[in-house]
């Protein structure tokens, strides 16, 4: 499949984009300036930007706990991202969510989530959705390996098998659940195998080459504007970071880790653009000073906004 | 007034929204082709079609969940847990998805989602089909919940909750389908929070909801007749709780007996009570009592079952209790 | 496989007795003798029958809503049985169960359900203890068609095939989860093929057919005793009637009931008993009268028992 | 005494009843190589093996479930749920299969089950892993509910549980985890259904439970300078709940407030007021207060959070208005 020149850098930043918010993200936690639980994407750039990449803005997508990578390629705002972590009023969630529970639903993200496996029964109803209202709007549902176990990921496959409905299913499978790895947490190698249990199509990745996610993605997202149902792709990855910052590890082997550092999807997109001539050492450095640009103006508008008062701690429960 | 059952006042309420409404599907287990287990969502397959009226597989979590991302993109589900006794395959859709999206997002979605479910013992269904479990929803923020008692009151409140633009909770009461009473035959609303005296009476309050409600008001007819004047107020929605009128008829009366179906012991009527003790105390002439289940699952037993639902007999004796 | 002509008998008349017993609750249920829910097995007697004629006393199974057959296969006792379905102090569960939750834990019968896929979870305990005691004990977990597409389900068959516990899952696939026919309810034809989810042995068998329930079951409880995991197996069958008593059935095509019946498995198994030289008209008359006997007793015991007291109504909720 | 914190006090009773009896096991997310999330099951993996320490997959319904299946064929599972907040996945094995199942079998069930949990807000953790759920298990008959505050009240608590033969749910604080107490080095038992005064006083009683306990602490160290005596219980286990000595204070002080972190409506402490109202509302001479959530989900930004969060201050306000 030829990728248009333009798309792919387009995806290159975009991935860059994610790898130096969440650099910084790192940062500002270490300092004590992001509350709460921070679960890093970095390493796992591929799988958010090759899936979304694929989907136009009225699309939807339902995230996770590791969430800023997906609203960054879905197109979300850098500053009230920022500003959400940093518990701001001028945030997404005016600091009510955090990073857990980002979301913009204008922009169709149906929001992070903090429980392991809440997103595919989600992504279907909002897939019910589009085919009740007749548009051929589709639904990408991001999850990890661990959440393939959790009941309600099966739930969720059955009802989209079952009624055709237009949902991208798409495992990140970084190979743990926090501290457990797939090895001991599941019984097959392969969870696009699980797609056989509803009749879907399922498909097995790199995960950490984002034309291999584009390609798939592509398909899945054809088949599902077309009224043709869901489908299941499994992209396999790594995180780089631990589970959540703070994290001390104990439980991933030394050499396990480096070899898949070796595979970090940035450095061989990058150098993969540069062999094709789409991307020279020039335009790379443009692109990562406009990043670096974007990510400082978020800082500061984050540092700048103020906290929200607690009066507003009774607002937006109900709608009135 | 014409006379409907509960069950076909539901039903109405659900015919006349969804021809209002294109937005508004009905979705569940046996809901279309069987017509609902207790017939509730007779018809509306053959009205409104295979689109709007969906069977779903007996998997709750994804029938409440897609309600939810279904709702976000701009439906109305009305879905239905078959029974509440289910819920603890499903809870986390609502309590943690449905009703705190909204606040989670900072405000930015729109939830208007219908669970009806059905609540209750008395046909010797057993422990995991007979539960009145309201109270539990009644400490979620972010959902509001409702228990009709009467075929009226039924209709009324299932259409304002299909208006509402938050998600609802909607408890209907087994041993109520079968109950008639006058319903209009035009749509109409009756607003959430706000309680309704079943019965005036100027001695003692008796709070009572869904099934408990016909009791307690064949108890205060018993009392009458001893000179006791009972009145009976049905809160109707638990959430928002109409503490005004309850604390209202208190300052009348001076004595309080709460009447639930479900097990005491944390209950609703736990709420009640404490809202009348924090705001009304020195109002009371007399302790406050519940009557309520005993602390045990729900018996199969017809011999034991009728021993677990409150009677008549103990609001009674509740009553004189507090009268002295 | 050749079966004993003695286990054949065996087999034949647990399948006789259930049929009698259901036929026999079904009357008491339409005379008002026995109340709440009432979900007959008739029509699916093999599956139980050919599953528990592999099992040992001290083995377990997990039941269902739907657990006569199951109760009775496993060697319940019918005037216990009959006493609890009548709400009477003599039955299994001093009337506080009923249909839906009748148990024999002595016997290894960890419980009627009435939660669809309640058992799973449990199933998997259960045979984690008896690895975990040392013992070659198995569990075998029943479920239907409709309790495979339930969360819990597949949390069961993970956490099972994960840990190679002991465990025998059987589905009883009768087409129909109430009113939703399979084919509405799951995209698959074989709900055995769900067992590649977990990489364990998945087989579909003619489940109106003792032999071949037994040969398969047969095959996955010497797995399980060995230490090398669980199975499972879909056993294709019907129910002859309603979803509970009183069902009005609106929803199945009467062809459908009609072809399904031909397929009998009583008279089918008596047939090829008679075939085979096994039975005998003689013989089986009487059984048959043996039968009816202590079905009789058993109706005569439940009738003669007294209701609990309503002081009872508050014992057993906790072990002091 | 020795002094640990209340995560090394648990940890100690799980090693030290570990050691005891073989038929203990542990399971849960992460419990194992990382020792919990919190630290709690730290070393047991190292000390007794992957066969009775063991890391399960993210499902928390089997997680329960299997405990349910282990129990009634002999073990005595101790299982995590990582975060309270989890339960609306796995509530059914808990509230349908483990605490009812002995009733449902006329007696024939043994269910030795600790379900071993985290709760509370403080550390920007949000809506979903913040909560204070406490009042619904309170509502299932057949389940035990534990809650301490102290480490002490941790490992006695924690060697009852564990001992028990009915299923137990026992709530962890997490703001407590780090909190250092005296801890007898030795195994011992706090039974369950006894209060623990944990401040003597005469003017009115504060009735507190897990981290409020040491706000109520706290605040009635400061009413002490002046000169309003506060008495400050911990009920440390909810079911069976201590209603005696909660009416025995309250007969002393005449007065009540009690603090929960749970949101107010249809709490813990909603049950505690309607049993003082319904069994000594004659002794009280002012209403009762609660001092609790406001009604929203848990707020992310720490600014939020900590308006949500009930303080020392409000008691302190709470108290003076009872006390006029
Ligand atoms: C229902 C539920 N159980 C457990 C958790 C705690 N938890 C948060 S993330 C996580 C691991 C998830 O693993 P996976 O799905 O593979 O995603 P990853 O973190 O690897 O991206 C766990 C156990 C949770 N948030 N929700
Ligand atoms: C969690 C749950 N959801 C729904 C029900 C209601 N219900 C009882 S039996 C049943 C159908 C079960 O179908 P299947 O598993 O195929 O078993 P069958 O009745 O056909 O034997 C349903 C929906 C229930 N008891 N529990
Ligand atoms: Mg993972
Ligand atoms: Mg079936």
């Amino acid at each position: 499949m030829a990728v248009e020149k333009e798309k792919l850098i387009e995806m290159y930043t975009k991935m860059l984009t994610i790898r130096r918010f969440e650099q910084r993200v790192a940062e500002h936690f270490a300092a004590g300036k992001i509350p709460g639980f921070v679960h890093l994407y970095i390493g796992e750039e591929a799988v958010a930007v090759g899936t979304c990449a694929n989907l136009r803005p009225d699309d939807y997508i339902t995230s996770t706990h590791r969430g800023h990578g997906h609203l960054i390629a879905k197109g979300g705002d850098l500053k009230r991202m920022m500003a959400e972590l940093f518990g701001k009023r001028t945030g997404y969630c005016k600091g009510k969510g955090g990073s857990m529970h980002i979301a913009d639903v204008e922009l169709g993200i149906l929001g992070a989530n903090g429980i392991v496996g809440g997103g595919p029964p989600i992504a279907a109803g909002a897939a019910l959705s589009a085919q009740y209202r007749g548009t051929d709007q589709v639904v990408a549902c991001f999850f990890g390996d661990g959440a393939a176990n959790q009941g309600t990921f099966h739930e969720g496959l059955n009802m989209a098998s079952i009624w055709k409905l237009p949902v991208i299913f798409v495992c990140e499978n970084n190979h743990y659940g926090i501290s457990l790895s797939q090895l001991k947490h599941m019984n097959v190698a392969d969870i696009a195998d699980r797609a056989k249990a509803y009749d879907i199509p399922g498909v097995a990745v790199d995960g950490n080459d984002v034309i291999a996610v584009y390609e798939a993605a592509h398909e899945a997202v054809r088949r599902a504007r077309a009224g043709e149902g869901s489908s299941l792709i499994e992209c396999k990855t790594y995180r780089h970071r631990g589970h959540f910052e703070g994290d001390p590890q104990v439980y991933r082997p030394p050499e396990e880790a480096e070899a898949w550092l070796k595979k970090d999807p940035l450095p061989r997109f990058e150098a993969k653009l540069m062999e094709m001539g789409v991307l020279t050492g020039e335009k790379a450095k443009q692109i990562e000073q406009g990043i670096v640009a974007k990510i400082d103006e978020a800082v500061r508008f984050a540092e700048e906004s103020p906290f929200p008062a607690p009066e507003e701690l009774g607002d937006d429960v109900y709608t009135a | 007034m014409r006379k409907l059952t509960y069950a076909a006042a539901l039903n109405e309420a659900l015919k006349q929204e969804m021809r209002r409404d294109p937005a508004i599907y009905v979705a569940g287990e046996d809901v279309a082709k069987y017509g609902g287990i207790f017939g509730v969502t007779a018809g509306l397959l053959e009205e409104f079609g295979e689109k709007r009226v969906k069977d779903t597989p007996i998997t709750e979590s994804a029938i409440i969940g897609s309600a939810v991302g279904a709702a976000a993109t701009g439906l109305r589900p009305v879905v239905e847990l078959m029974f509440i006794d289910f819920i603890g395959v499903a809870l986390d859709q609502l309590f943690n998805q449905a009703a705190k999206m909204k606040y989670m997002f900072g405000g930015k979605a729109k939830l208007p989602i219908v669970v009806r479910t059905t609540c209750g013992a008395g046909m010797g269904a057993a422990a995991q089909h007979s539960q009145s479990l309201e109270a539990w929803f009644m400490h979620i923020p972010g959902l509001k919940v409702v228990m009709p008692s009467t075929p009226y009151d039924a209709k009324g409140l299932l259409v304002t909750a299909i208006r509402e633009d938050n998600p609802v909770f909607f408890i209907e009461n087994k041993m109520l389908y079968g109950l008639e009473g006058g319903v209009p035959e035009e749509p109409y609303t009756i607003p959430f929070g706000q309680a309704d005296v079943k019965r005036e009476g100027s001695d003692v309050t008796i709070v009572a909801t869904a099934a408990m409600v016909h009791k307690a008001l064949a108890a205060a007819a018993e009392l009458a007749k001893e000179g006791i004047s009972a009145e009976v107020l049905d809160p109707r929605t638990l959430t928002p709780l109409d503490e005004e009128s309850i604390i209202n008829s208190v300052k009348k009366t001076h004595r309080l007996v709460i009447v639930q179906e479900a097990v005491k012991r944390a209950g609703a009527g736990a709420e009640i009570a404490a809202v009348v003790a924090e705001r009304a105390l020195e109002q009371l002439d007399a302790p406050i009592a519940r009557v309520a289940a005993p602390f045990t699952p729900v018996p199969f037993s017809p011999a034991l079952e009728k021993a677990f639902i409150p009677t008549e007999e103990r609001i009674i004796a509740a009553v004189k209790e507090v009268v002295g």
